[in-house]
């Protein structure tokens, strides 16, 4: 059980070595790290602050590990997620899911982006040359989401 | 009761949170939304589309028809955008 | 354009930092790490030896990566696979793929390491308690491949 | 014509390849193969069965019914086991 919520980046492939290490039952590691872009909706993003929800944040996230654990058989989880201000290139999110076999990694990665995206308590606030911006959620997320509560098989 | 408003509800409502002891009637979120609005042109805005509004007892993510009561943490906040 | 076929070890972290340094439209990284299993089919695994083909082996990752490229909008993607003696948990492939958006990331990296693992001319030979053994194709790696082939959807 | 054998095919053979002038009615990779299994005990051994020697011509994957010719370069070899 893993998950970490800081204002600090994060050195990935640390994370991943040290995940990994002296562990030789484990076979796949996929990996989700996801980045503040210059540019949301056409239209410039000079920075971004995310918000979130201090304590809430945590406890979701290791329910979301949980329920990941429940479902494919993983050595290990590890989820990294960022608040305070970031700027475009700034690393947000870090997912690591390690298994035996690369599906389960892959499934397991994926389903923990998805559920991240419409379950953690995160908003992010962005900068535009027109003035500060809340980001709407998007429907996409929903229904990326929605695919694996109606299935519970491995895709 | 404590509660907690993030993001834009925290900006149109102007405070992060507030300790608040709605009447005896107010027993669920829904309940709890519609007290809220009263309490200020800002709080009115904030809630005015429930579409839009979520809610969290207790750090749970719960929905409107959830009870509250004086003990509770009750957080509201518009869909998350992380990751 | 990057596919690399060494007998040298790789550094992940460097490897993406490289990757997404100074790239502010990416938004999602998508990665796979293989590892050698101490481990295979319930018998312990102390060594492999990975044979390839020189030549065509980085033609038909080049192939493999094009084809990602003609299928999902991607800003980048690297492919790094290893040959000769290597020992349970060192590392075998990362495959990486950088993204404005998670769905073409995750969807890349997968379909990359699924085509890997069915056309990519490398052999593995297991050193076990009982002597070497060449490890033999799974179905399952050529079903995974297959579903690529029908469906020409992002999932 | 080149043929290269790789994994348990070379073991098998006891070479990594070989330059080899097949009779002129040898134009396909079947036939490639049927004339390299009299070869020798080894190569009729390892090239038995076709549903395990994967062929390819000039580093591209071809069926069985791909021709070949003397400029060729023919690798055969078992179903890949990388990743």
């Amino acid at each position: 059980m893993a998950v970490r919520v800081q204002a600090e980046d994060f050195d990935m492939g640390a994370e991943v070595a040290a995940l990994t290490a002296g562990r030789p039952s484990i076979g796949g590691v996929a990996s989700f790290l996801g980045l503040v872009r210059d540019v949301a909706g056409g239209a410039p993003v000079t920075a971004m602050t995310l918000e979130h929800y201090p304590g809430m944040t945590e406890r979701q996230l290791e329910t979301i590990e949980a329920e990941a654990r429940a479902r494919w058989p993983l050595d290990d989880v590890l989820i990294i997620h960022r608040y305070g201000r970031l700027e475009p290139g700034d690393r947000i999110v870090l997912v690591v899911t390690a298994s035996a076999h690369r599906e389960a990694a892959f499934d397991a990665c994926r389903f923990l982006m998805d559920w991240l995206k419409t379950k953690a308590p995160f908003w992010k606030l962005e900068d535009t040359p027109d003035g500060e911006r809340w980001v709407a959620a998007k429907a996409s997320d929903d229904a990326a989401a929605a695919r694996w509560a109606d299935d519970q098989s491995t895709r | 009761m404590k509660v907690l408003y993030f993001a834009w509800l925290r900006t149109k409502i102007g405070t992060a949170q507030e300790v608040v002891e709605p009447p005896a009637g107010v027993a669920d979120v829904a309940g709890l939304v519609e007290w809220l609005k009263t309490r200020s042109p800002g709080h009115a805005d904030a809630l005015a589309n429930a579409d839009v509004v979520k809610v969290a007892v207790n750090q749970e993510h719960v929905g409107y028809d959830h009870p509250v009561g004086p003990h509770d943490e009750v957080a509201l906040f518009p869909p998350v955008t992380g990751g």
